[in-house]
């Protein structure tokens, strides 16, 4: 579904993605494990279009998609929850919502995914009307996943759903994510979690300084040396 | 009784277009945070699409309205593409003296084709006419320009708390990044605000030329208004500017009215003031 | 040498190779050079425009012939005394602003090397741009600022040919007292009570508070109340609760010194709220500018303004009148008081060169001080150009000097016509002002 | 104090390009009345380095500060009133109005100072236009500082230190360059005193530079006091070049914007920045002024002008200095 | 005691974000603050560092009453911070950021270079003295801010979730690089964080507070144990890991 293939990102003159390639197929939770500064989210970024990179490609469905701008990546089906939730403080919860379906058009499927999301956040329907910026951190991650949801996307991509959730919430988090993934939905998953994602996780890569260096099955890349050597410490 | 009535409706006329002046500004501002020195030109190209209108196709000035929101329009987002999306990414200052440029050179290629002549739109169905209610008389051409910068300012705001088109110029004005992945174009958003910011104050202009004159030179003083207007108003509140915006045509009636050679001064303190006790302005986000 | 110093060095040369390279034109010997000074940016643009025009067609009239006309200049090709050299007006823009005019005059003085100065309109540019003319030792004739101080500053160089603001405070208490006493054309007796007491509106530049302050002076010397006067911000946004104030005042006659733009927005203030005056009457600038009756057509009808100039003068002085063709058929419009003014400034410029026969500033000097071009010479209704002392402490100033009160009538057709002084008169007033439709 | 001193007229740290630069600069100005015979090009010498003097002030709080003051024409303004109307009342002579001058705008904008840095960004920018426009206004109004009629001095006819008068041109480039080079040594120890830093990190983060025991509002309020003070010298040397001086003239809102524009041009934050934004803007504008300004067809001079400012400020936001940074990062 | 809080209140426009907090930091120890989102850690933390001024109650440093005191007058005195978002100056240098930081304590110039120069080292961080902050990637920013703190010369240090979005071994190379610092400067700490694994690990003291209020206090076992932080905070899944 997702092919990317040796792609090159440079902040300014700072490169910040070497070379990255990997894949996500249809129905695969992938998650995406690698310390601070490796480029996880850049990766993402740019998949998404807010970065372009240098070279390399990324193909779509067997669209190159590669340097095209968010909106059109958007309509064809990738959505994107960045990292720290991107809320719109000053809008409702439903506000919020309907952005997310921005680019649809049709009002009956709107509604209907509106139901969807409510179904799958109860919360978020108690809230419908309240701000953005009101809601606790974790009901502000269930929105951010929420309106990443409501395109109805083929690919969602998570950016840290976790970060700066107290631990409760990050098992709630990673509870809905397995929901998430029973219904069938593509998930690319960024974590620093990098036990729970990958436990969770179809297969995963690692990224370092840039680079994928590994991948293979969630649950093996977690028994594998590099992993617990570089990243659980043990 | 009759002064002070006859001075409120005066200022609440003023107001009504300073509001819509001070629209554009704010609404640009709110989008992306950047202040627009060239506001007042872009008004000031909005008179002379009137006064060609009316002194070139002899057709009433009235007409003009919709093309001058146009061409405003268009204004807006050529100047956005070839400038403003270049210096938004620059500090502050830089974006300042972008559009001070922009101000520049609008008012002095105005002044090359027009030569810097005052003139004045002489004929038109509203033009000149004045309307007595007991001992309240009202030039025709204010109270239609009043009722119209209303209707504009009602426009905008359902635009932009109503529509599917409102909800995402809202969304980039509160997190552009997030509103990209969202799947808004934000660089088509930002060139519609300076278009709806450009229209509506060239239609402020075009309805202004039916009772002012019009000159090259005349856009700065107003820029500076609408400033006042809009950070009374707090940058980026419609309800703000359309407040603030009478307040201020009160406030410069009313003072002209005593002392009247300091009037701007009260402007200026009263802004200083809302501001020292509310330093976002009275609607400020 | 690194590119970094390259760039660095480069920087600094290319500015200073800026700075050299300035304007230096060769002398030509069949010219003389004149600098004119004039505000042809910013918002007194219009006026600049129309100052500059006046002294492009005197220059030209000096240059060529024009056996029609009947003046001396006209039947000269250049400066007869100086082998025919011709004028050669060179014009800086002041933008208004003192300093550029201080500047400018620099300029002109020492790289174009002009003879002499002209300009420069506002009177505070005049203030900094004389004080240029006087250091390097250069005449300044200035025909168009009209603070009283200026001529009052003791300067060796600088000479005013218009008169100043003082004069036409004391034309405008004649005529209301005249009109008093019954001797304006065509209008009996009114009393005193019909016109009193007086309302003034003067914007605060300079010019408007020394308006100001001479109305105040001459009222209070010849025993006219003022009801209300006061300065208020030039280029207002809104003038509506300044003219609100006229009204309110209950006063009959209404005196004005604003520019043209305010000019304009008083007028049709005035006409919005049904103002009833008996008497309006605008301190020259703004009211005599052709932007002012072309933009209001009809609507200035009635209206009084001081002036130096009316093309009706054609019909008391034939000469004006085929010099307006002129400048009517070079601009489109009339000759008004700023364009005659500087017309006769570079008029007197080459009546000075003439009889002093030399361009060097001792000579010219002499000359000024003992010039009289007699007024039949002068498009204005001047009893002609001699400096001396009219008013106290006045030096240099031109005391054959007079103003005119004009009266438009018949707009957007018609004429401004002159009621002041009476026995000038070219048509009867109209009294009390009629109002607006 | 000997390190003081030091800090004052070491360029040490500065790479050699710039000292060899800054040395060329200094002795370019020095020989030039010599070298130069157009007046006009004196001229605009003068005004360049009277700008740039203004540029240096302005970048205290601009630049260093981060805080855009759209009203430095107002202590302009306090400067040249104060020299003005001392030497009009009491024929003081100009060097004790100097430092008085110095001492109200400072006083004054330490007032204002107080209820203004509540404000940020826009509304601090738009705050201080206001506060300049209201002093303009109430110049123009009262009666006592002449109103719009200005004062003018009287023309003194031989060259005077006491009063800095002078015939000559020439007088006042050396008089204009010993202002700005004295204040250039002082912006030379501010950069690298403590309050320089302290004032850096309050403009790059005001919680940070808190957190780090920095007093920001005092910081603010100091700086711009000093930037006030600074800006009334060249406004008293307006006065005794000028000889005449009114509200529109010393105090308007373009000079307050030039004066930011310079900088801006120039490279905001950086020691040069004012002086290269002074060298490219005046006489560029003033040329341009000189050759095009009374054409046929007005508004030309302007248009270039203009269309120069938004490719500096679309292409280049850090102004003219980032150019030169920049290009020696890479060579 | 080196910092005492007693009965602090602090409300934002009457919804009350800190109720009746009382605390006490002893001197040389280590202590952590954990919280569900929204219990009001960072607000703690604000006020204690002079960003908010309580509502009511008071706070003490050395005995010294600080309640509502300016956050330029806290440091001062000897609390350094920081922040859980970054706030680096991104136009000073990596030494010129911690040269301010040096200033509180010093005016001269050279001096406060050189103790900046030291500290860089002793975080490692010497080699990216002049480079620009934001060139760097965020592990070493927050390694900077750190230093920029250290250069105060404090007695208490807040840490505001400076581990938040590290992994596993960085974290574990930030807890050795506090120990040492602790240690070698003397140095008080109190850390609010999300990470089990760090705060756990590294607190002697560990105080729970949910919706405003401190719900728990004791060794980070014993914490780990109370029904009510699990409840509100941990979740069954962490409490499980732990007994396991």
């Amino acid at each position: 579904m997702l092919k990317v293939n040796q792609i090159k990102v440079h902040y300014g003159r700072i490169p910040a993605l070497h070379e990255v390639s990997f894949e996500v197929k249809e129905g695969e939770l992938v998650a995406m494990v690698g310390a601070n500064g490796a480029g996880k989210s850049t990766t993402l970024k740019a998949i998404v279009g807010a970065l372009r990179p240098v070279s390399g490609n990324i193909e779509f469905n067997g669209i190159d998609i590669t340097g095209k701008n968010s909106a059109k990546i958007v309509r064809l089906g990738i959505t994107y929850v960045p990292e720290a939730r991107h809320i719109f403080g000053p809008l409702t919860v439903e506000e919020n919502l309907l952005l997310g379906a921005f680019t649809l058009d049709s009002k009956h499927d709107i509604e209907e995914r509106l139901d969807h999301v409510y179904q799958l956040f109860p919360k978020l329907n108690e809230r419908r009307t309240q701000k953005g910026e009101t809601l606790s951190g974790g009901e502000q991650q269930m929105l951010a996943i929420g309106r990443g949801l409501m395109s109805n996307p083929k690919l969602l991509m998570l950016d840290e759903p976790s970060l700066g959730l107290m631990p409760k919430l990050v098992t709630e988090m990673f509870k809905a994510i397995s929901l998430l993934k029973e219904e069938g939905r593509t998930i690319l998953l960024v974590e620093q979690n990098v036990r729970e994602a990958l436990e969770l996780a179809d297969r995963g890569y690692i990224l370092q300084t840039g680079r994928t260096i590994s991948s293979g099955q969630g649950t093996e890349l977690l028994e594998s040396e590099i992993v617990k050597k570089a990243f659980l410490g043990l | 009784m009759e002064l002070a009535t006859q001075l409120i409706a005066y200022g609440i006329l003023m107001g009504l277009v300073f509001a819509l002046i001070a629209l554009g500004l704010s609404l640009i501002f709110g989008v992306m945070n950047i202040v627009n020195f060239a506001h007042g030109e872009f008004m000031m190209v909005g008179m002379y699409v009137a006064f060609i209108i009316s002194s070139y196709f002899h057709l009433d000035p009235l007409i003009s309205l919709p093309f001058a929101a146009a061409i405003g329009y268009l204004l807006g987002v050529v100047s956005y593409h070839f400038l403003i999306h270049h210096i938004l990414r620059g500090p502050m200052v830089a974006q300042l003296f972008g559009t001070f440029g922009l101000m520049l050179f609008l008012r002095y290629l105005a002044m090359f084709i027009f030569t810097p002549d005052v003139r004045s739109i002489k004929q038109g169905i509203l033009v000149g006419k004045t309307l007595s209610i007991g001992w309240l008389t009202i030039d025709v051409s204010k109270g239609v320009s009043g009722g119209l910068c209303l209707l504009s300012f009602a426009l905008v705001y359902w635009i932009i708390h109503r529509t599917k088109l409102g909800r995402a110029l809202r969304a980039t004005s509160i997190d552009a990044e997030a509103a990209r992945y969202m799947g808004i174009d934000t660089k088509k958003m930002n060139a519609l605000a300076w278009g709806i910011g450009g229209a509506t104050v060239a239609l402020a202009g075009a309805l202004l030329a039916h009772y002012y004159y019009i000159t090259p030179t005349i856009g700065m003083l107003f820029t500076i208004i609408a400033f006042a207007t809009v950070a009374l108003g707090g940058f980026g509140s419609i309800v703000g500017a359309f407040l603030a915006g009478l307040m201020i045509g009160l406030i410069m009636v009313l003072s002209g009215q005593y002392v009247s050679e300091l009037k701007f001064t009260f402007i200026y303190i009263l802004y200083f003031l809302v501001v020292v006790f509310r330093p976002r302005g009275l609607f400020g986000w | 040498m690194k590119a970094s110093k390259r760039i660095f060095l480069f920087l600094f040369v290319s500015v200073l190779s800026i700075l050299i390279v300035s304007p230096t034109l060769f002398a030509q010997v069949k010219e003389v050079k004149i600098g004119v000074i004039l505000p042809l940016s910013g918002p007194l643009a219009p006026i600049g425009k129309s100052l500059k025009e006046g002294a492009e067609l005197a220059a030209d009239i000096v240059n060529n012939k024009y056996p029609e006309l009947d003046i001396s200049i006209a039947k000269w090709e250049g400066i007869p005394n100086l082998g025919g050299a011709k004028i050669k007006l060179i014009f800086a823009d002041s933008r208004g602003d003192p300093g550029w005019g201080s500047e400018q005059a620099k300029r002109l003085i020492e790289d174009e090397k002009v003879v002499g100065l002209l300009g420069a309109y506002q009177s505070a540019v005049t203030k900094t741009a004389s004080v240029e003319a006087e250091r390097a030792g250069i005449p300044f004739i200035n025909p168009d600022s009209t603070s009283p101080a200026l001529s009052k500053r003791g300067f060796k160089w600088f000479w005013r040919v218009t008169p100043h603001e003082t004069w036409f405070t004391k034309d405008l208490f004649d005529l209301l007292d005249g009109l008093t006493k019954g001797k304006a054309p065509g209008v009996k007796a009114v009393p005193k009570s019909k016109l009193e007491p007086l309302a003034v509106a003067a914007e605060n530049t300079e010019w408007g508070a020394a308006s100001l302050a001479e109305i105040e002076k001459f009222a209070k010397e010849r025993g006219w109340k003022i009801a209300e006067g006061f300065k208020y911000p030039h280029t207002a946004a809104d003038l509506t609760s300044e003219t609100r104030k006229m009204i309110a005042s209950k006063a009959p006659t209404f005196l004005f010194a604003p520019y043209v733009a305010d000019a304009i927005l008083f007028v049709k203030t005035m006409k919005e709220m049904k103002a009833k005056p008996r008497l309006i009457w605008g301190q020259d600038a703004g009211f005599v500018e052709a932007d002012f009756y072309k933009t209001l057509g009809a609507d200035v009808n009635g209206i009084l303004t001081r002036d130096l100039f009316s093309a009706e003068m054609g019909k008391v002085k034939p000469v004006a009148g085929k010099l307006n063709e002129m400048y009517k058929k070079m601009t489109g419009y009339d000759f008004s008081g700023s364009s005659a003014r500087d017309f006769v400034g570079v008029q007197v410029w080459a009546h000075v060169l003439n009889n002093a026969k030399s361009t060097s500033p001792e000579a010219i000097r002499k000359a000024l001080n003992e010039l009289h071009i007699p007024g039949k010479e002068l498009v204005m209704p001047w009893k002609g150009v001699k400096f001396g002392s009219p008013f106290p402490n006045d030096t240099q100033q031109n005391e054959l000097g007079s103003g005119v009160i004009n009266q438009y009538q018949g707009y957007p057709d018609g004429k401004l016509h002159i009621i002041y002084p009476f026995e000038f008169a070219t048509s009867k007033l109209i009294y009390p002002f009629p109002g607006w439709k | 104090m000997r390190q003081v001193l030091k800090d004052i007229f070491s360029f040490e740290d500065r790479p050699r390009f710039e000292r060899i630069g800054f040395v060329v600069f200094i002795l370019i100005i020095l020989v030039f009345p010599w070298m130069v015979h157009s007046a006009y090009g004196r001229v605009v010498m003068i005004k360049f380095l009277l700008f740039a003097l203004f540029g240096l002030g302005w970048n205290l709080i601009g630049g260093y500060g981060g805080q855009v003051d759209l009203g430095q024409a107002k202590n302009v303004g306090f400067g040249a009133y104060a020299t003005a109307l001392m030497m009009f009342w009491w024929n003081t002579p100009f060097w004790v109005t100097v430092p008085i001058g110095m001492i109200v705008a400072a006083a004054e904008s330490f007032g204002v100072a107080y209820p203004m840095f509540r404000l940020k960004g826009h509304y601090f920018a738009i705050a201080t236009l206001c506060v300049a426009l209201v002093w303009k206004e109430l110049f123009v109004f009262w009666d006592w500082t002449g109103g719009a009629r200005g004062v003018e001095l009287t023309i003194r006819p031989t060259p005077d230190f006491t009063y800095m008068q002078f015939g000559s041109p020439i007088y006042y480039h050396y008089f204009i360059f010993l202002l700005f080079i004295t204040q250039l040594l002082f912006m030379n120890w501010f950069r690298k005193s403590k309050l320089g830093y302290e004032l850096q990190a309050v403009r790059d983060n005001e919680d940070a530079a808190a957190s780090l025991g920095i007093n920001v509002y005092r910081t603010k309020v100091i700086t711009y006091t000093i930037t006030g003070g600074l800006g009334a010298v060249g406004g008293s040397f307006m006065t005794v070049y000028y000889l005449y001086i009114d509200p529109d003239f010393v105090m308007p809102l373009d000079l307050s914007i030039l004066i930011a524009m310079t900088v801006m041009v120039g490279g905001a934050g950086s020691l040069w920045g004012p002086i290269i934004g002074a060298a490219i803007l005046i006489p560029l504008d003033m040329y341009l002024g000189a050759w095009l300004g009374a054409g046929k067809r007005l508004g030309i001079d302007f248009m270039v002008y203009a269309v120069i400012m938004m490719v500096i400020a679309a292409r280049e936001p850090r102004g003219i200095w980032g150019i030169i940074e920049r290009l020696r990062k890479k060579g | 005691m080196l910092l005492e809080v007693k009965n602090l209140v602090k409300e934002f426009g009457g919804v009350v974000a800190n109720a009746d907090i009382s605390l006490g930091l002893e001197r040389g120890k280590i202590f952590g603050l954990i919280g569900p989102n929204g219990a009001g850690k960072t607000t703690l933390f604000n006020c204690i560092a002079g960003y908010y001024k309580p509502t009511r109650g008071n706070i003490f440093f050395e005995g010294k009453d600080i309640t509502g005191w300016p956050a330029h007058r806290v440091t001062k005195v000897g609390i350094a911070r920081t922040f859980q978002s970054m706030k680096i100056m991104p136009n000073l240098t990596v030494e010129e950021n911690v040269m301010v930081g040096a200033f509180c304590r010093i005016s001269n110039r050279l001096v406060a270079r050189r103790d900046a120069q030291e500290i860089l080292k002793l975080l490692n961080l010497a080699e990216e003295a002049n480079v620009l902050p934001t060139e760097l990637p965020i592990a070493t920013q927050k390694r900077i801010e750190l230093a920029r703190a250290l250069a105060t010369r404090p007695k208490l240090l807040m840490l505001d979730e400076i581990a938040a979005g590290l992994n596993p071994l960085e974290i574990k190379e930030i807890v050795q690089t506090l120990l040492r610092i602790k240690e070698e400067r003397g140095l008080t700490l109190f850390l609010t964080e999300h990470v089990m694994e760090f705060i756990m690990t590294i607190s002697e003291v560990v105080t729970v507070m949910a919706a405003g209020r401190k719900i728990a206090e004791g060794s980070p076992e014993e914490v780990a144990r109370e029904e009510k932080v699990v409840e509100a905070y941990l979740g069954e899944r962490y409490a499980k890991g732990k007994s396991d």
